[in-house]
This record gives C-alpha cells, structure tokens and sequence, in this order.
C-alpha cells in the first residue's frame, strides 16, 4: 500500500467519522467539528490525488490539487467562523428576547408595535416547532 | 564531517530520549502539575537537544538563525503556556471533574439557547 | 452609425466572446465597493450596477443571438484543463437576464423598506452587499463550466443567501439560518469531493473536456480502464451536495423557516433565485456532463422525489397556519416541477423536457418573487401574517388580493401563464417518451396549488372580523400603492409569459441540440386557444376554487374535523423529514442510492 | 546519515502519537492540552529531522509556524477559562439590558 | 561511521493515518465540547504533519497556521461563551446510531472503493504547469496556479473572505453597530500572557513576512503569512495589547477589500495591456503578480483576524455558558 493508498483511505474514513458526527452530534458545536473533519477528510483525498499525480508526473504533488485545497480550507474557515459566530448570536439574542418578551408581555395592550415586532419574530419558529 | 556526524547523532538520540520520557511522564505521573512540569521540562529539552545536534547539519546563517529562533519560540511558549496551565490548575484545584460529569439542571436551560436543531 | 459599426465587432463580431467576463467582473467589483461606500451608498450603487448588469446581460444574450454559437472566454489567456473558462448558452443567457431582472426589480422594491431610515445601517449595508454577492454568485454559476470555478461561485451565493435570512436579528432567523447553513455546508462538501474525484479520474475539470473523454471512452469496447463507475459516483456526490442545497424534498428542513422567517425582499430573492443557481448546476451536471443518463435509473429517482415534492408540498402549503409560510411550501412544491426534467430529458423527449424546466425556472422565479412581495405587504399591513387572524384582509387591501390571485394562477397554470406552459409542455414530453404516469402528478399539482389560492381567496374574503390594525395599513409607508408596481408586474409577466412571441424562446436553444423551444411553445399555445383546450385546463381550477370556498365555509362539519385530523397526521409526518437526524440520513440514503444506480 | 535522521524523525513522531492516547484519557482537559502541546513540539523535531535529512528548507520553515501556532491551543484554553469567574460577572449584567425594539420592523 | 538505513516511510504513514482517524473517531463520540475542540486542535497538526507526508508543504503551511492556530482559538472561544457539554441533545437512540452508522459505513467504503480504482498512471498536470510556469515568472508552481492559472479561483476566494467579514458583523446587534468586536476581549491577561503578547508578535510579523516573501519561489505565500499574520494579531488583542478596530472604520474596510480589489483592477486592466482579463502582460508580470500578493496578504491577514474577532458588541454584553459549570469542568 503506497502513502496515497493510505492516506486516500484515510480520507475517506475521515468523511464517513464526520457525516456521523455531522448527523448525530449532539451539540451544534460539535456538528461544526464534525463538518470540518469532513472537509479534512474530502481535503486529504484531494492530496492523495495531487500525490499520484505528482508521481507520475515526476513532481511530489500536483500543484494544481494542491492549490485547491489551498482554496478551500480558506473557505472552510470562513465558513467555520461564520457559524460559530452565528451560534453565539443567536445564544445571546435569545437571552436578550425572553427577556424582552417578559417586559412586552407585561405592557402588551399599551403597545402594539412591541407585540407585531414579537409575532413578526415567530417568522419561521413554527415550522422550526413542528419539526421535533 | 564524521565529527559533526558523531556531535549530531548524540544529541539527536538524547532528544528523542527526552521525548520519550516527557511521554512517559504525561502517562505516567499522578497529578496535574507533575504532570506539567514534565512535560514543559523535557518536550523543551527534547526540542533544544535536537536543535543543537542539528546545528552543525544547518546552512549557515539562515539555516542556523531559523533553528534558533525556533527553538526560542517554542521555550517561550512552552514556559508561558506551562505557567499559564498551572494557574488555571491551581484555581481549580480541588474542583475534580472527569468526563462523566453532567449537570441536568442547567443542561435543559442552555440547550434551548446552544443547540438549534434540538431547541426548535 | 457609426457608434453601432464601433462596436459592432462585440456585438456580432468575433469579440462577442469579451463581454462574458464583465458580467462576472462587475458583481464582484461593486461588491467589494459596497463597505467602502458604506450604508447609504451601497443602495444607490447595487441598483446603479444591476442597470448596468441587465444591460450587460441583454447585450450579450444578443450578441449570443447573432452568433448562435457558444461564447466561450478563456479566463487569463489559459486555455482548460490548466485554466479556468467562461462559456455560454442559451439556458445560461436566459439565467443571466433573469437574475439581473428580478434581482434589479426586488432591489428597486426594497429601496424604500432597506434604508438607513427604517432599517439603520447594519441591515442596509448588509442587505444591498448580500444582494450583490447572490449576484455576483449566481452569474459564475451560469457562466463557468470549471467544477471548481463553480464551487467557489456555489460558496459565494450561500455566504451571500445566509445571512439574508437572519438580517432582522431575532432568535428563530438566527436558528433558521444556521440550519440553512449547516446543510448547505453538508452539500458543498459532497459536491467538492465529487469534483476533486473527477480530477483524479480524468485531469481535468471542465465539463466539456470530461464529456468529450466520456464519449471517446464509450465509442471504446468495455476495459479495466472504462471511467464510467468512477465518473458516476463523483457525479452522485456532487448531485447530492446539490440536491441539499436546492431543499429538493425530503432534504428540505433548512428552507421554510429559512424563507419563510426572512425580511419579504430577501425571501423573494431566495426563492426565486438562490435555489435555482444549485438546480441550474444539477441541469449542467446530468445533461452535458455525463452521456449516461438515459441508461441510468437516477432520472427516475429524481422525478420520483419530484413528484413527491409537487404532492407534498401542496399539501402542506394548503395547511399552513401563517402566509408567508405557505409561500414557502408552495415554493418546494414548484422546484418538484424542475426535477420532472431528468426522467424525460433522455431520448426523443428530451429538448421539450429542457425547455418545461427552463420556463418553469423563470414562470416560478417571477410568480413567487411577487407572491413573497405581497406577503411582505400583508405582513407590514397587519404586523403578521397568521391566515386565522386575517379573515377579509381583502378589503382593506384589494388591490393586494388582485395580485396574489394574478400571480397564484400563473403557479396553478391557467393559459396563457407560464405554469400552463410548463405543464403542457412536460405533458407533451411525457406522452412522446410513453411516460404517462408523470401526468397524473402535474395535473394534481396544479390542482392543489388552485385548493389553497382558494383557501387565501375564502379568507380575504370572509367575513370574520379582520385583525384590529387593519387601518394602520394606510399609515405603514411600507404599504402605499408604490409597493404593488414591481409584484404587479412580475405577476403580470408571469401570467402572460404565453403570449410572448415564440421566437423569443428560441434564445435558450442557442448551443443546445435537440431543443426546439419556440415551436413546442407555439403548440402548445394553439392548443390552449381553442375554447376545449381552454376549458380542459381551466374546468378543473375552477371546479377546485368553488370546492374549497365552499369547504371553507363547513370547516367545523364532521367533514371538516375528520380532513382535520388527517392534515395534522400528514403535518406530523412532514415535521419528522424536517428533523436535522432524518434529514442528514435521507441525504446520504439518496447519495447511496446514486451511486448504486451508477454502478448498476 | 540521512537514515539516522530518519529514523530519529520517525521514533519522534511515534513517541508523540502515543502521547496522544492520554488525549483520549485525560482526565481533564489540562492533561489532554498538555499532550497537544507535546504533539506540537514532537511534530517540530520531527519536520526538523525530516528537513535536515533530505535538505528542504521548506519543512524548517513549517516547522517554524507549528512552533508558532501549536502554543495558541493552549493560550486559548487557559485565557478562555483561567478567567472565566471575573468575565462571567460582568456576563450577567451584560446579558441583561433588554432589547431596543428591533429597527427591523 | 556507517548511517542507518533508510527507514520504511510507511512507519511513519500508518501511524499518522491510524493516530487521525482514532482521534477523529474519538473527537466525534467523547462527551464534553471542550475535550472534543482540544481534541480537534491536535487533529490540525497531525494533518499539518501528513500533508508533508503527502509532498505538500504549501498545503501543510496553510493547514498549521489556520487548523492548528486560528481554528482553536476560535473554537475555544466559543466553547468558552456557549458554555461545555450542557447544550446536549438527547443522546440517539441505539437503533438510529446504528442506521446511521450504517450509512456512513457504506458511503466510506464506497469512496474507499473509488479512491483505489483510481486509473493509473494517474492524470497529471505537472508538465502543463512547468511548461507554462516561466512565464509567470514563479518559482513556486502552486502559487503559479493560485494567482495565474486559476486566478478566477482565488480572486473569488478572497471575495468570500472580505464577503465573510461582512456577513459576521451583519450578525451584530443594531446597537452594536459600529462599535468594535469583543469576541476576544476576555478580562485583564495574566502576566504570562502578557510576555507572550509582547514577545510573539514580532517574531510572528518577521515569520509571516518571510513566508509571503518566500511563497513566489518556495513554498508559501499570501494565505500562509496572511494566516500567521492573524494568528499575530488575535494575540495582542487577547492580551488587551491592542483592540480590534471598530467596525465602520474606512480603513479597516479598505484593509479587507483592498487585496481582491486591486486583484481585480490588474485584471480588468489585463484586457488592455494583456488582451486577457486576469492576464499579466510579459513585461510586468513578476511586479504586478508581487503587487498583487502583497495586497492579498494585508487583506487575508485583516479578514482572518476580523474573522476570529466575532461581529460588534456593548461593552461587557458576552454571552457565555454557564461560567461556574464551565470553570468546575477544567482540570483533573
């Protein structure tokens, strides 16, 4: 077994350990772990690829693999960060939203717009709801 | 040249030694802390070990200048962080958690607020 | 003239190919300006550079014309497989106008709503930026024929479409996008596998040069050597990655609390537009990629959920308790319709079937996009948009009704509307390729998408008592008749998109054999203008709208309870496909399923 | 010589990967950290020997970054939680300022 | 003396092949968040180490500086303020852990499957590139690829990145706006990290030039300083050394877009002096291409940091977890 046999198996372990994690994590975070072996996993056998080309064309690796995967795990990352910092949005505003509603469901006949303003909020809960 | 050879295979062979032992040590010690300054003491010596033995195989002075600045960076860090780890160990000494701890109580709470798919 | 003969040579001439990459090039550009010009300027910069777009769109839609031919621009000079290539077609010149349309008519509608003034300068900003970046995204997914080069313009259009749908901030936005995230992140991986896989298989990335090896590979006799089950299963992965983020049911968990929680301007835009740039993709892969589709039984897989999605869907967007949701049910149900394609698209039937999905793209993204408009509207009229709470919505806002009605019998399909021509078409199709049975779930379709126009219909017209902010209607700025232009219009488009003169059809069968759209067209009109032709369409809507209206009225009889109480079990059932779990092993089911058909 | 280099590279490297099971058996995080960070300065040695042995500069300049980066773990885990009571506190009062009307609606 | 012979590379190949999946198998079933995104963090480096493995030092580079540093900050910083292991769903059922398993069994051996099939002599474009590689005038192929053949690609990229700075602060609350992001802002640092924050970043700033610099004929280049640069920057605003800029500062924003922009005008200008959009003319080909890289290299290194610096918030209005669970949680 050659290092990209290897390493290319390798990968695809790694994408079916993270579609696991990706669907039966049991916390968004670990979800977000469970994407990102996925793409370590989809990214390894990109270089087992970029490997066998090399070789065969009297290099190490396969520039262009190489520059995709280059690519893409830019991407990746911005793609984690954007979820981590939409988890942690949405940790703190549903903090900040019982509360309100406490305050808006106290005051609710005085003053309407609050309470269109929280139905308007409900916008796609109940499907969310009727989901589980 | 076979000098050189000799000075870099010694130091080499004592480094991985180090490394062994510092992995030894991380399995080996009972606490926390010992367990720390283990590991701080000898991944460093290991690390500064290689470092010197592969001195004389560098180019000079990049290559040397590289290794040495390496190998600062990584005493730097590794003094700071092992200082910084036995803090956080300190503070929380006594408090022994392991992974079976859960707290039901405050689970059900932040579950509606941290995991989306499970809270909707 | 002499200012025509100076550019004539882009126009008709051998420079036509040049005007691809400013299609690509302006997005990005203003794009990149949007931040430095900040809240206030990004607005009058993203509609300034879509006008020029559509210019630019149109112009090259003609230059494709007088040409006939694709246009292809070698990106830097290299020629693929080293390099990345621009190319267009037909269907792709019809994307391109149409996303410049309807991106520019949404933006001029969201002028007013999407300003500092009413929304501050987080939302504006973010809004006319993500607005540009669904832009930008979508004309590299029609012009590139790189996978790669295609991924990266995939990534751009759900970055852009994400935060679209949390833009006003509360928690269940913020749930729904993340969800919408987490999935389509779940599918650019699978389809960045598939790709990398097609380098390894074949060295080189772009379609046409993987097809011409497919081809030459076929004209072969079957050795050790044949790329075919490789080929297959990289097109499984990438078709499923896709497949997730069109929300092809059952993978369609993330998009109705997505477009239905979304500010009305974006959700039109994800409707109308985001979703199709992933099927335009699924379109590229199983026509022009792979030879193999006729063999294979993936086309029936895909019509199969299609169906199930154009059932389904209908079904829940007649029970759903709030307006906007409904929209959005009634939007999985019409993507059902693009997926009816792959099972015809092979053999004699094949260029009809292209066409019936390229005019549903457009019939759906104008009919929808107005439908989100209205319930935008209704939503800012009434402060929400719960149906049991807006009973007789339709006097205070007539003119509203009219419109949703307009636009909602162009999704049922009456003639001259696109979704008559989509129907008839895909009928015509199946009849050539002896598929009757796909006939049955196109009629039902249009049927159920009639039950629950009905059902808006008998509540904007009962006589509950309507929500007691009814008069607030005329006081919301949002609600003044300005807001009524741009959905009349696209409902009005979508409505008479039969009457269009045939020729104009033609355009999307520029570079593609085997369709024939400005003939089948043409047919199929003259067989609606006969007055049995007519009534064969028509006769069966109108008999559904006086059933429900009716119905409406006995919702308490037994009747009622028991249709009721089989509605929640269907609810429940649909709720169960939405869950995270379910969904995630429904993909990989269907992922399997391609790929075992491929082998197979 | 390349071969002793090698090997020494290799012994390294497994030495380190074995300090990965206390990963997996902690107990508790710090111990887990500890052997990243033992995982980071063996993957150190180990690229230097690997570089030396077949002269790629490249891998000392790799090396150089994990040496650089593979400490950030740890900062971030003892900042993140070494003070985690004094930010908790204002956590509290800062969760609590109730939300201005949404300017969405 | 005599050396050693030269060891079987597969010594090396199997253990990190097998050490990665166990720890990734591991990270995906153990328990708690936290020991999971420390778990992670060691999972980055091993693949940093495999990528050489795989003749890839480029990748390798970009890999360490972002999966080994910038990710675990950023994970742990959000461990920190969701609070560790209490947002637990119900665990899932036997039956549907096994379904699922299942699954995922038969989609890795199906990719195992292809991945071994794959036709040999495998497709290369090593010849391609070197044949066409002089003219760009770089001695690095894979930045040869990144900023000429496939310029399209990584212009688009770095679009993604300056869009994803924008999508992060649109998450911002309104009364945010414009203020600065505190993601990292977590309390006075302790005395050591203080000497960290004033010692590392110089040294960071020397080795992210240095790899920028190096990138056009060795491995390295914009996305590998960039990353370090960032690594740099998240430090000194940890130490409370510096803070990130507010976010309606012009030239933080001109920072972040000034790298595809000015990738875009050479392009755009390309058509003119080159007869190719995204095409450098002979003569000034290695100057705008370094002109080109140092911009990218300013805006990845502003995108990245931003990235990790999270949207805007008050002053003090962090959300965490429960700090008392999380803090009781630590150590052993």
């Amino acid at each position: 077994m050659t290092e990209t046999q290897i390493y290319g198996v390798c990968g695809a372990g790694l994408i079916g350990i993270g579609l696991y994690g990706a669907i039966l994590g049991r916390s968004a975070l670990r979800r977000l772990l469970a994407f990102n072996l996925i793409g370590s996993g989809v990214f390894l056998v990109f270089g087992a690829i970029a490997r066998r080309g090399g070789l065969a064309g009297g290099g190490a690796s396969d520039p262009v693999p190489q520059a995709l995967v280059i690519t893409g795990l830019v991407v990746a990352f911005a793609a984690t960060a954007i979820a981590v910092a939409l988890l942690m949005r949405l940790a703190a505003v549903e903090g900040e939203d019982a509360s309100s509603r406490a305050a808006s469901r106290s005051t609710d006949a005085l003053s309407p717009p609050v309470a269109a303003s929280a139905s308007n909020s409900a916008g796609g809960e109940e499907p969310a709801r009727a989901g589980d | 040249m076979s000098l050189a050879n000799a000075f870099t295979m010694v130091f080499v062979s004592l480094g991985a030694l180090a490394f062994f032992a510092s992995w030894v040590g991380l399995l080996r010690f009972p606490d926390a802390l010992s367990r720390l300054h283990a590991l701080s003491k000898a991944d460093n010596l290991g690390l500064g070990l290689v470092v010197v033995g592969l001195l004389p195989q560098a180019s000079w002075p990049f290559g040397v200048l590289k290794l040495v600045a390496l190998w600062l960076v990584s005493v730097l860090i590794g003094g700071a962080t092992g200082q910084m780890l036995a803090g956080v160990i300190h503070a929380n000494a006594g408090q022994i958690s392991d992974d079976r701890e859960t707290r039901p109580d405050t689970g059900a709470k932040s579950a509606a607020r941290a995991n989306p798919e499970t809270a909707s | 003239m002499p200012p025509l003969a100076a550019i004539a040579p882009w126009l008709v001439g051998p420079r036509s190919s040049e005007l691809l990459f400013p299609i690509l090039a302006l997005p990005v550009m203003s794009l990149l300006l949007a931040p430095l010009l900040g809240a206030r300027g990004a607005r009058l910069l993203a509609l300034s550079s879509l006008l020029i777009g559509l210019a630019l769109a149109l112009t090259c839609a003609s230059a494709l014309v007088s040409t006939g031919t694709n246009l292809v621009y070698p990106l830097g000079g290299w020629a693929a497989p080293l390099g990345v290539e621009l190319r267009l077609d037909g269907p792709a010149a019809l994307m391109l106008v149409l996303s410049a349309a309807l991106l520019l008519l949404i933006g001029l509608h969201a002028a007013g709503e999407f300003s500092v003034r009413a929304m501050g300068r987080r939302a504006t900003l973010a809004f006319w930026t993500l607005l540009l970046g669904v832009w930008a995204g979508l004309n590299g997914l029609f012009l590139g024929r790189d996978l790669f080069n295609l991924y990266v313009a995939i990534e751009v259009l759900t970055f852009s479409a994400v935060p679209l749908v949390c833009l006003k901030g509360h928690a269940p936005q913020f749930r729904a996008a993340f969800r919408y995230l987490m999935f389509a992140l779940l599918g650019s991986a699978l389809y960045l596998l598939g790709a990398g896989l097609m380098l390894g298989i074949h060295g080189t990335l772009d379609i046409a040069q993987i097809r011409a090896i497919l081809d030459a590979a076929a004209t072969q006799p079957p050795s050790t050597t044949d790329p075919r089950w490789a080929t297959l299963a990289a097109v499984a992965l990438m078709s499923t990655g896709l497949l997730a983020k069109t929300a092809l049911m059952p993978l369609h968990l993330w998009l109705p609390p997505a477009h239905g929680g979304a500010p009305a301007p974006a959700s039109a835009v994800l409707s109308a537009l985001v979703v199709k740039g992933s099927f335009f993709l699924l379109f590229r892969l199983w026509l022009d990629l792979v030879p193999y589709l006729p063999e294979l039984n993936v086309g029936l897989l895909l019509g199969g959920l299609g169906v199930f999605a154009i059932l389904l869907g209908n079904l829940m967007a007649l029970m759903q308790a709030r307006l906007k949701l409904l929209v959005a049910y009634s939007t999985l149900a019409q993507l059902g319709y693009l997926f009816l394609l792959f099972p015809l698209a092979s053999g004699a039937s094949g260029g009809l079937a292209a066409t019936a999905a390229l005019v549903q793209v457009v019939s759906h993204a104008l009919a929808k996009a107005s439908l989100f408009l209205l319930a935008g509207r209704v939503l800012a009229a009434f402060g929400h948009d719960r149906l049991a709470e807006l009973g007789g919505f339709g006097r205070t806002l007539p003119m509203t009704l009219l419109v949703i009605l307009l636009a909602g019998l162009a999704l049922v399909g009456l003639p001259p509307s696109g979704g008559y021509l989509v129907k008839s078409l895909y009928a015509a199709a199946a009849s050539q390729s002896e598929a009757w049975w796909w006939r049955p779930a196109l009629e039902l379709g249009g049927l159920l998408s009639a039950a629950y126009l009905a059902r808006i219909l008998a509540v904007a017209v009962g006589s509950d008592p309507v929500a007691a902010t009814a008069s607030a209607g005329g006081s919301n700025p949002s609600v003044r008749w300005t807001g009524l232009l741009v959905p009349t219009l696209l409902a009005l488009g979508a409505l008479l998109l039969g009457l269009l003169p045939p020729t104009l059809f033609s355009v999307m069968d520029i570079a593609r054999p085997g369709m024939g759209s400005a003939g089948a067209v043409a047919e199929v009109m003259r067989a609606a203008l006969t007055p049995a032709g007519f009534w064969n369409s028509a006769g069966p809507v109108s008999a559904m709208v006086l059933f429900v209206v009716l119905f409406h009225g006995a919702r308490q009889s037994a009747w009622g309870r028991r249709v009721a109480a089989a509605a929640r079990g269907l609810a429940g059932f649909e709720g169960w496909l939405r869950q995270w779990r379910t969904a995630g092993s429904l993909l990989l089911l269907i992922l399997l399923i391609q790929g075992w058909t491929a082998m197979g | 010589m390349t071969g002793f280099l090698l090997t020494a590279g290799v012994f390294i490297l497994l030495t380190v990967l074995l300090g990965l099971v206390s990963i997996l058996r902690g107990p508790g995080d710090a111990v887990r950290l500890m052997a990243v960070q033992l995982l980071g300065t063996g993957g150190v040695a180990a690229l230097l020997l690997l570089g030396s042995a077949i002269d790629l500069t490249a891998t000392t300049d790799l090396a150089l970054v994990l040496a650089l980066l593979s400490g950030f773990a740890a900062v971030a885990f003892s900042v993140a939680l070494g003070r985690a009571p004094a930010a908790s506190s204002d956590d509290r009062h800062g969760s609590d300022p109730p939300d201005d009307s949404p300017a969405g609606d | 003396m005599p050396g050693l012979p030269l060891p079987d590379p597969r010594w090396a190949d199997v253990p990190l092949a097998l050490a990665s999946l166990g720890l990734a198998l591991w990270l995906t079933l153990t328990r708690r968040d936290r020991a999971a995104v420390i778990g992670f963090t060691g999972y980055g480096l091993l693949v940093g180490l495999v990528w050489v493995r795989l003749g890839s030092v480029d990748v390798a580079l970009t890999e360490a500086a972002l999966g080994g540093g910038l990710m675990g900050l950023l994970l742990l910083i959000a461990v920190r303020r969701l609070g560790d292991g209490t947002a637990l769903s119900p665990p899932p059922a036997l039956l549907t852990r096994l379904l699922v398993g299942l699954l995922c069994l038969a989609v890795t051996l199906g990719l195992a499957a292809v991945v071994l099939g794959l036709p040999s002599p495998a497709p290369s474009l090593v010849e391609a590139v070197a044949q066409h590689q002089a003219l760009t005038e770089l001695g690095n192929p894979v930045a040869a690829v990144l900023i000429a053949f496939r310029a399209v690609d990584t212009l688009l990229e770095s679009v993604v990145l300056a869009l994803a700075v924008i999508v992060l602060w649109s998450f911002g609350a309104d009364r945010a706006w414009g203020l600065r992001p505190r993601a990292l802002d977590i309390g006075p640092p302790s005395s050591a990290l203080l000497l960290l924050g004033r010692l590392l970043p110089p040294v960071g700033l020397i080795v992210g030039v240095h790899l920028f610099w190096t990138g056009a004929d060795h491995p390295g280049g914009p996305f590998q300083g960039g990353a370090v640069l960032a690594a740099m920057a998240a430090l000194v605003w940890l130490t409370r050394l510096g803070e990130p800029p507010p976010v309606d500062d012009w030239l933080t924003r001109l920072g972040i877009v000034v790298g595809p922009l000015l990738f875009l005008v050479i392009g755009l200008s390309g058509v003119v002096v080159a007869d190719a959009f995204l095409g450098y003319p002979e003569a000034f080909t290695k100057p705008l291409i370094l002109l080109i890289e140092t911009a990218k290299t300013l805006s990845i290194a502003v995108a990245l940091a931003l990235l990790v610096a999270g949207p805007p918030e008050l002053p003090g209005s962090m959300s965490t977890g429960q700090p008392a669970t999380t803090e009781s949680r630590v150590t052993g």
